[in-house]
C-alpha cells in the first residue's frame, strides 16, 4: 500500500502553493528573493503540480533555495548538483527536474560537470543565480567575478580573466541557453518558463547580486539590455557572439534548438534471474 | 596411476600467444566435466604484449583458492620458464615447446616437450596452437576431455572458417599427449557431472544486482571494476533501467544518489581512487539516509599502486573516508559464490537501513572463475525501503521521523503533500536545517542507531573449523579462502584450527566475534595489506589484543603460507605437503 | 570584595547590534591590561541577523578553556536571554537593557540594568551603543579600565568623526557603572602588564606557516578555514611567494603538491568536506612522498553538517582518507599557541619526512581569541628536505633510494642530471613503474619505515597532572583544555588526576603513551565526536581497552562535565563548583 | 651544497638528447609514439635545457609519455595534470611546464580544471593526445566518441553528443588555441614549438588514434585539412567557428592572441616573524 494524501490537490497551482514554510536565510535585498519568485511564476503558469518536481541545488546562499519551496527537493553537497539531478531524471523521466545554485556551485568547483550535462541534453532546467561572489562563505572572488576584483581572497585583484559561462555552455553543445536578472522577475518567470517546456537541457543564467558582498544592482541595472529583436536564437555563432560580451549584457534567449532525439533502445523486458544466470552454466 | 587430489596447472607465455586462452578453455572443459574450477591469471602493465600466465586449479572437492603451488607448467617461451619455475612443487610437470626453448638443464623433474606450433601446423594452421595446446593438457591429465571440441567450437563462435582446423589442431594435440610415456601421478578425471556455474567475481556481481533489482547504475571505468558497469550497459537498457557512464566518480555516485532519492535501487562500481573521490559523496548519502551500493574491487594501492594487482587495503577508507561521524554498511565477500549473494544482501541492506552500503572485491576475485553451485533463488528476497504509508497530511511529513527501530518511512517525489528537502545540512525529523545541540545528538544517535541492531546478527559470518582450538583464524574478503584451505590442510594433520570468516565489516558483528573469541586460545588476523587493516578493526572495536599477519606483495596468501604460521603458533615445524 | 579567580562574562545579542564587538573590545581590554584571555563565540546560520554570543574567560592565571558557567550575562535583547540564561553559574550576574526588556521576574539573582543605546545616544550618537555597554562592563568587573580608550580608537580606526561620541558613550559607560551600587563578588584587576598576543588559532596557523617558510598556498574558501587563506593572500605576494584560489579543493591540493615537487614549502588549508575530497591526491603524495600541509579546521560532520559548531570527528578521514596503504602524518593543537607550534613542526616534518601533514584544528579554536606568551622563535628551526649532495651522473639519481634511515634525496627541477618522473604507480628507486611483488614490499615498507622512528618521539606528548592517579585522560586536540581545567579542579579537591595531550595521532607516539599507561589505572579518552575515534584508535594500535566519553552536540566540553566524570569513576559524589 | 653534475651539458640539444632509457608501454602503431616524437622535435627546436623542462600528466596510456622524456616529470592522478601544472607553474616560473595526457583525463575527469587553466592565461603548454576512446581501461567511450559510438560501456551507442574541446578551450579564454595530428609530427612539431614560445596558455589538441581500440587513422586521414592560410588566428569568431566543425577536422593555430598582462604585485621583502606576530601584541 502506498502513501494517500488526506485531501485532493488544488487544481490551479497559484505561486504561492510552490512556497514552503521555511524563512529564507538571504539577507534583505538578496537577488535570490526575486528568482525564488520568478520560479514559482514559471511553475504556476506551467501548472507543474508540485509533488512531481524535484529541484536539486548545491551548496551556496542561493542554493539553499529548495528547502523554500514546496516541492521535493535535494540540497546535495558543493557543485554536485548536475550529476544528482541528472541520475533523478534518467531514473525517473516522469518527473519535471529542475538544477538550481550559484556561480562558485555551478562555475568553480562544479564546473567539470556543466558540459557534460549539456551535451547529454536530458530535460533539467537549470537555474545559476550568479552574483559573481561566493556569498555564503562571507565574500570571496568567484570565477565571474571581473579581473582585478579585491576581496579578501584576492587582496590584490583578481589576476585570471572571468568566464563566460554561457560560451562554456553554449560550446558544450546545450539546447537552451538564456539569461535573466533578477530585479526583472517578469522576464525572468517567462525565460525559466520557457526552459521548464523546453524538453532538453535548458540552461538559464540569471544576475541575482549579494547586497551584503557585492552589490552590483547600480552596475548590472545600467549594463543589461534585452537581445535585439532580430536576434535569431538558432544561430549558433551569433549567440556565442553575444555570450562573450562582457561590456554590457544581454537578456533573454541567446539560442534554442530542438532537444536531440533519443537513440533506439531495446523494449523493456522484465529481468529473470534464472534465464541470465544459465548463460554461465558450465 | 596416483590421482592427486586436486592439480594446479598454469599456462604462462606471452599476451596474445594464445597461452591465456588455452589456460581459459582448460578450465571451462574442467568444469564442464564436473570438477571444481578455481582459476587465477595475471595480466602485464602493458597495454599488448608483456607475459602473462593463466592458471587452473580443478579438483573433485570444492577449490576456494589458487592453490599453494604449481603442478604442471606449461611454458609457452623460455621467459615463462624464468618467470614461473620458482613456484613449481617439487613434484611438478612441465610442459614447454621446444620450438622456443630447450628443456633447462637445472630442471631435473618430469618434463614433456610440446611442439604446439607445429601440431598445429601441422593440423592446418599455426594459429590453432592454443587450442593444440589444449588438447595437449587434457588429455595429459584427464581434464574434461569429452567437452573439449564443444567448447573450440563454442569460442570459435561465427568465425566458422577456422573452425575444422582448430578441431583438427586440438585432436593433434590429443594424439600427441597419448603418444607420450606419462610418467607422472597427475590425472583429475571427474567423478561426475554437475550443474554448476563458470563465473567471474565482477559476473557474479552483476547477477547479484540484477537479481536483487538495481534500477539504476552510474560508473567511470577503472581496472578491475569497469566489466561490473560493460554488465550494467549491457542489461539494464534491456530491463528498462537507467545506465550513465558519468564523467568521472563523484558524478557517479552523485548520480546514483539522485536516482535513489527519486526511489530506485541504485548502484557504482569502482576501485580505490574512485572510492577516495567518493569519500564527500559517501558522507552524504549517509547523513540524508538515502541508499546506495557502491562496489569497490581493491587494486594494489596507494595511489595509481599496482593497478593489475589485487590486494586488501581499502577496508579503512571503506570504514572511515568520509569526514564526521558518517555510518555506513561494509561487506566483503571472499569467493565467487558470496559475489552473488553479498550484492543481493548489499541492495537490501541498503534499502532497510537506507544507507551507503560499500561492497569490497579484490582484483584477484573481479577476474578469477569459479565453479558455482546453483543459487536458491527462493532465499534471495527482495527488501524494500519503508515508504509512507497511510493517510498524509500537508507539511506534516517527517522524513527523518524518530520511529522505535530509528528507520523513517522515505517517500519517493511525486507523492503529494510528502514533499521535503533532503539536505546534507543537520536538519529535524522534518529534514529542516537544526543546529541546536540537542538535535544533532539526536540526529547522531538516530543514524548510528538504526545499524546497531546488526551487530547482533549472525548472517554474515561463516564458521568453519574445529569448535575449539589454541589457534583461531578470523579472516575477511578473498583471504577467507586460503585460510579453509589452511584449516582443511590443519584437520588432515589433526591439528584443530578454528576459523571466523567476516562478512560484514561495519557495523561489525561483535557478538559472533565474541563468542568465537570464547572458544580460541591465540587469535591470527591474516589479511593482504601493510597495516593489518582488519586487525586493528578488531582492536578497536573490541578492545583486544590479536595477532596480526601481513603480506604486501600484491599477490595473494596460499593456504601453506597460512598453515606455516598456525604451525608456529603451535611450536610444530614446518609444514610440508605430500 | 572577593576576588574570583576567573570570570566569564557573555554578550549575547543579535548579529549588527554590536553586542560581537563589545565582547572583543573587553577581551581586548583585558588581555592589553595583563590578563589570560580565552574567548569563545557562536555564529548564526543566516548570513545576516540572527543570534551571536561573544564570551570572554579572563584571569590572572592561563585559561585554558571557556569555563564551565557564565558569570556574567550581558543580554542585549530579550531573545538573548532566553538563548543562555540557562547556562549562568548560580550566583551570575545579569545585565540588561531596559529599553529591551524587563527583568525577568524567574531571575532571583544580582542583575543591573544598563541602558547603554540611551546612555549612548546621551553621549552623542545611538550607535555607540556597544561601546557604551564596553565601558559599563569593564568598569563593573574591573576589565582593563585604562586601555578601553585606546582600544576604541584603534576600533575606529580612521572613521574620526565617530571617535568624540564613541569616546563619551564609553566614558558615560563608565560614569553609568561607577553609579551603580556593586553587589556581585566578581573584580578581575589584573596583577600586572604583560608582553602577551592576542590571537585566534587561524591567526596563528598563518603565523606559524609563514614562520616556518611557507612559499605556496592554493586553497578554496571555505568555514572555518577560509582565513587561513585569506592570511596567506595578504601575506604571500608580500614575501615573494605563490598563491593560488584554485577551483576547488582536489586543485588546491594538487598544485600544492606541484609546488613541492618544484621544491617549494606548500600548504593548503579546508574543513571536513574539502579534506574528504582531497583522499585521493593526499594518497598520491604519500605514494610520491612529496611533502605537504593541510590544515582541516574540523566543523560539524557529517557531510555539510554544522558549518558554525565545533567537532573533532574528521579523526578517521584523517588517518585513514585514502586508499590503499597510505602513510601520513596527523597533528591537532589544543590552543592557539600550538597552532603556531605545531603548524611550525607541520611544515618541518613534512620535509624531513617527505609526506603529507595534516593539522587537525576545529572551528572554536578557528575563531577563538587566546592571550599568547611570546614565542621563543630560536626553538624554531627551519628543516629542509634532504637534497642530492656531490657528484651526479647522468641517469643515476635515485630519487626513492633505499638509504639507512629509508628518507631519500628528493631533487627539485632545474638540476642536471637528476630528472626523474614521481609517478602513483609502485615505482622502484629510481622512480620506474615497477609492479613486482618484491618491489612492493620493499617501497611499502619504505614509505612506512621511514615514520617509525616518530613512534617513539617524546615531543608530541604533553603530560600533565599526577604522576600516579588512579584515572588517567589520554586527549587531543581541543578537548585538552577543558581536560587541563579538569584536573587543575581535581587537584583542588586533592584527587591526583594524570593527563596525557597526544599532539601527534599518527605515527602514534606509543612509548610515551605506553609509559602513561603505567601510571595509571583507568584511562578516560573524552573527545567530541560520536564514535570515540580517538578512543578507538588507541585501541586499535595499543590493543588496549580504554573507557571512552563523547559528547556530540557541537560544543566543546566544559571541564565541570569531565570532572564530573572523574568523580564518577572514583565513585564521588558530583563536584559542585565554588 | 647543491648537487652537481660530474659533467657539463651538451650545448645543443638533439631531438633524442630528451628521451629516457624507459621503452614506451604503448602498443605498435599507437598515436602517441609520432606525438613523443614531435615533442622532442618541439623541444630540440626550442633547445629547452632538459633539466630546467617538467612534464606532467594525468592518468591513461597518453600520460605515460612524461617517463619516456630524459626530463623532469610528474605523473599524477587521472584529471589533475593541470592542477598540479599549475602550482608547479606558480612556484617555479623559471622552469618551461608542459600538462600532456589524454581525452578521457582532460575531458572527462579533468574537464572542470580546463576552464580555469585557461582563464588564468599561465605560460603553460598542454598538448591533449585525443584517441576518442579509453585506451588503458581498453576501450569505453570517451567524451569526444562521435554520438552513436558503440565500446564495452556504450553497447546501444553512446546518447550524449561528442564534447568540442577547442570551442570549450576558446569560451574559455585560452590565448592560443592550436590543433595537430599525431601522423603529420612535423606540423604537430611546429605547433608544439608556437605554444612553447607562446608565454600564455597555450592549448594543443591532438588527433592520436588507438590503433587498439578505436583505430581511426584512415578516418581522421580523410578529414584532416589545414586551416586557410586567410585564416586570422586572432578572430575569436572565426576560431570558434572552426571549432565546432566535426564533419572536417581542421588543423593548425585556430586562435592567438598575446598573454594578458600580469597585475601589479607588491615587491617581495623577506618575512620577519618577530615584526608580523607584533601585530597580535595585546
Ligand atoms: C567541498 C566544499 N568546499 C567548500 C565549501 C564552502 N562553500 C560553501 S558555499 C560556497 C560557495 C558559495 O558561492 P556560490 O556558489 O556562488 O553561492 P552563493 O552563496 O554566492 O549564492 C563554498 C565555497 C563547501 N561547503 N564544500
Ligand atoms: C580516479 C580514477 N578513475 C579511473 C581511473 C581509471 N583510468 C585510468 S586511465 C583512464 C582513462 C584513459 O583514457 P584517456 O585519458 O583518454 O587516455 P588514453 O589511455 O586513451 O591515452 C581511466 C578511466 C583512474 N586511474 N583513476
Ligand atoms: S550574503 Fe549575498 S548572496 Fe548570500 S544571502 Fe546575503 S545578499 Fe544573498
Ligand atoms: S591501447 Fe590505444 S592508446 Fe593505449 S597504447 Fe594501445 S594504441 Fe595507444
Ligand atoms: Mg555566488
Ligand atoms: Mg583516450
Amino acid at each position: 500500500m502506498t502513501a494517500v494524501p488526506i485531501t485532493s490537490a488544488p487544481v490551479v497551482y497559484k505561486p504561492s502553493d510552490y512556497r514552503s514554510d521555511l524563512k529564507p536565510i538571504w539577507c534583505p535585498g538578496c537577488g535570490d528573493f526575486g528568482v525564488l519568485a520568478a520560479i514559482q511564476q514559471a511553475l504556476a503558469a506551467a501548472q507543474i503540480n508540485p509533488k512531481d518536481l524535484a529541484v536539486v541545488s548545491g551548496i551556496g546562499c542561493s542554493s539553499r533555495l529548495p528547502g523554500f519551496l514546496q516541492t521535493y527537493g535535494l540540497h546535495t553537497v558543493h557543485g554536485r548538483a548536475l550529476p544528482a539531478a541528472i541520475g533523478l531524471k534518467t531514473a525517473r523521466p516522469d518527473l519535471t527536474v529542475m538544477a538550481v545554485g550559484g556561480d562558485g556551485d555551478f562555475f568553480s568547483i562544479g564546473l567539470g560537470h556543466l558540459p557534460h550535462a549539456a551535451r547529454r541534453d536530458l530535460d533539467i532546467t537549470v537555474v545559476v543565480m550568479d552574483n559573481a561572489i561566493y556569498g555564503l562563505t562571507k565574500g570571496q572572488t568567484s570565477p565571474t567575478s571581473p579581473r582585478g576584483h579585491v576581496t579578501k581572497s584576492t587582496p590584490y585583484g583578481q589576476s585570471a580573466q572571468p568566464l563566460h559561462p554561457l560560451a562554456i555552455v553554449l560550446a558544450s553543445g546545450a539546447s537552451f541557453v538564456a539569461r535573466g536578472f533578477s530585479s526583472q522577475p517578469k522576464q525572468l518567470a517567462e525565460l525559466i518558463k520557457a526552459g521548464l517546456a523546453h524538453r532538453g537541457f535548458a540552461f538559464i543564467h540569471v544576475l541575482s547580486p549579494c547586497v551584503t558582498f557585492y552589490d552590483t544592482y547600480k552596475l548590472y541595472k545600467e549594463l543589461v539590455y534585452n537581445l535585439p529583436d532580430t536576434h535569431d536564437p538558432s544561430d549558433l555563432d551569433a549567440a556565442m557572439h553575444y555570450a562573450v560580451e562582457s561590456e554590457r549584457l544581454p537578456l533573454g534567449i541567446f539560442y534554442r534548438r530542438p532537444p536531440l532525439e533519443p537513440l533506439p533502445r531495446p523494449t523493456p523486458k522484465p529481468f529473470d534471474t534464472q534465464a541470465y544466470l544459465n548463460r554461465f552454466r558450465a | 596411476m596416483i590421482q592427486k587430489e586436486d592439480v594446479v596447472i598454469r599456462v604462462a607465455g606471452e599476451s596474445g600467444d594464445g597461452s591465456s586462452a588455452t589456460g581459459e578453455m582448460l578450465a571451462q572443459a574442467a568444469a564442464r566435466s564436473g570438477l571444481h574450477v578455481f582459476t587465477f591469471r595475471t595480466t602485464p602493465a602493458e597495454i599488448k604484449g608483456g607475459p602473462v600466465m593463466f592458471q587452473v586449479r580443478a579438483s573433485n572437492s570444492p577449490v576456494r583458492s589458487m592453490g599453494d603451488a604449481v603442478d604442471v607448467l606449461f611454458a609457452f617461451n623460455r621467459e615463462a620458464w624464468d618467470l614461473h619455475h620458482a613456484d613449481m612443487a617439487p613434484n611438478a610437470v612441465l610442459l614447454y615447446d621446444p620450438e622456443e626453448f630447450d628443456l633447462p638443464a637445472e630442471f631435473t623433474g618430469i618434463a614433456y616437450p610440446a611442439p604446439i606450433g607445429q601440431i598445429a601446423q601441422a593440423a592446418g594452421n599455426r594459429r590453432g596452437k592454443n587450442v593444440a595446446a589444449l588438447g595437449v593438457v587434457a588429455a595429459l591429465f584427464g581434464l574434461g576431455l569429452n567437452k573439449l571440441e564443444d567448447i573450440v567450437r563454442a569460442k570459435l563462435g561465427k568465425k566458422a572458417d577456422l573452425l575444422e582446423s582448430n578441431l583438427a589442431a586440438l585432436r593433434a594435440g590429443i594424439e600427441y599427449a597419448h603418444q607420450l610415456a606419462k610418467r607422472d601421478p597427475f590425472w583429475m578425471e571427474s567423478t561426475g557431472e554437475h550443474d554448476r556455474y563458470v563465473m567471474t567475481g565482477n559476473q557474479a556481481i552483476v547477477a547479484g544486482a540484477l537479481h536483487a533489482g538495481v534500477e539504476f547504475f552510474a560508473g567511470y571505468p577503472i581496472t578491475p571494476a569497469s566489466d561490473i558497469m560493460e554488465g550494467m550497459a549491457a542489461m539494464l537498457p534491456q530491463i528498462g533501467g537507467g545506465y550513465l557512464q558519468a564523467e568521472d566518480e563523484i558524478a557517479s555516485i552523485m548520480a546514483c544518489i539522485g536516482a535513489s532519492y527519486g526511489g530506485k535501487r541504485a548502484m557504482t562500481a569502482t576501485s580505490g581512487p574512485g572510492l577516495s573521490l567518493m569519500s564527500e559523496a559517501i558522507g552524504y548519502a549517509s547523513m540524508t539516509e538515502i541508499p546506495v551500493v557502491i562496489v569497490d574491487a581493491q587494486r594494489g594501492g596507494p595511489s595509481t599502486g599496482l593497478p593489475t594487482k589485487m590486494e586488501q587495503s581499502d577496508l579503512n577508507i571503506a570504514l572511515h573516508g568520509g569526514h564526521g561521524d558518517s555510518p555506513r554498511i561494509v561487506l566483503a565477500p571472499a569467493s565467487v559464490a558470496e559475489c552473488f549473494h553479498l550484492t543481493v544482501w548489499a541492495f537490501n541492506l541498503a534499502e532497510q537501513y537506507q544507507t551507503p552500503v560499500i561492497v569490497l572485491s579484490d582484483y584477484s576475485l573481479s577476474f578469477r572463475t569459479e565453479t558455482v553451485e546453483p543459487f536458491d533463488l527462493s532465499k534471495y528476497p527482495r527488501i524494500d525501503r519503508l515508504r509512507p504509508n497511510g493517510e498524509l497530511a500537508a507539511k506534516q511529513y517527517r522524513r527523518y521521523e524518530l520511529t522505535a527501530n530509528l528507520v523513517s518511512p522515505m517517500v519517493a517525489p511525486g507523492v503529494a503533500y510528502a514533499q521535503y528537502t533532503a539536505t546534507g545540512l543537520e536538519h529535524n525529523e522534518f529534514g529542516n536545517p537544526d543546529y541546536t545541540p540537542a538535535n544533532h545528538a539526536i540526529m547522531t544517535e538516530k543514524r548510528w542507531g538504526k545499524l546497531a541492531p546488526l551487530q547482533h546478527s549472525r548472517e554474515y559470518v561463516r564458521r568453519f573449523g574445529a569448535e575449539r582450538a589454541k589457534v583461531g583464524l578470523i579472516c575477511w574478503g578473498t583471504t577467507a579462502g586460503p585460510c579453509r584451505g589452511a584449516v582443511y590442510l590443519a584437520g588432515q594433520e589433526d591439528l584443530p584450527v578454528a576459523m571466523l570468516q567476516v562478512q560484514m565489516l561495519s557495523p561489525l558483528p561483535v557478538d559472533a566475534i565474541n563468542e568465537f573469541l570464547e572458544q580460541v586460545e591465540i587469535v591470527l588476523v591474516p589479511e593482504v595489506n601493510f597495516q593489518g587493516q582488519f586487525a586493528k578493526l578488531l582492536q578497536a572495536e573490541l578492545g583486544i589484543k590479536v595477532r596480526s599477519m601481513t603480506k604486501y606483495t600484491g599477490m595473494p596468501f596460499s593456504r601453506l603460507e597460512i598453515l606455516r604460521q598456525i604451525h608456529a603458533l603451535h611450536g610444530l615445524a614446518e609444514p610440508v605437503l605430500a
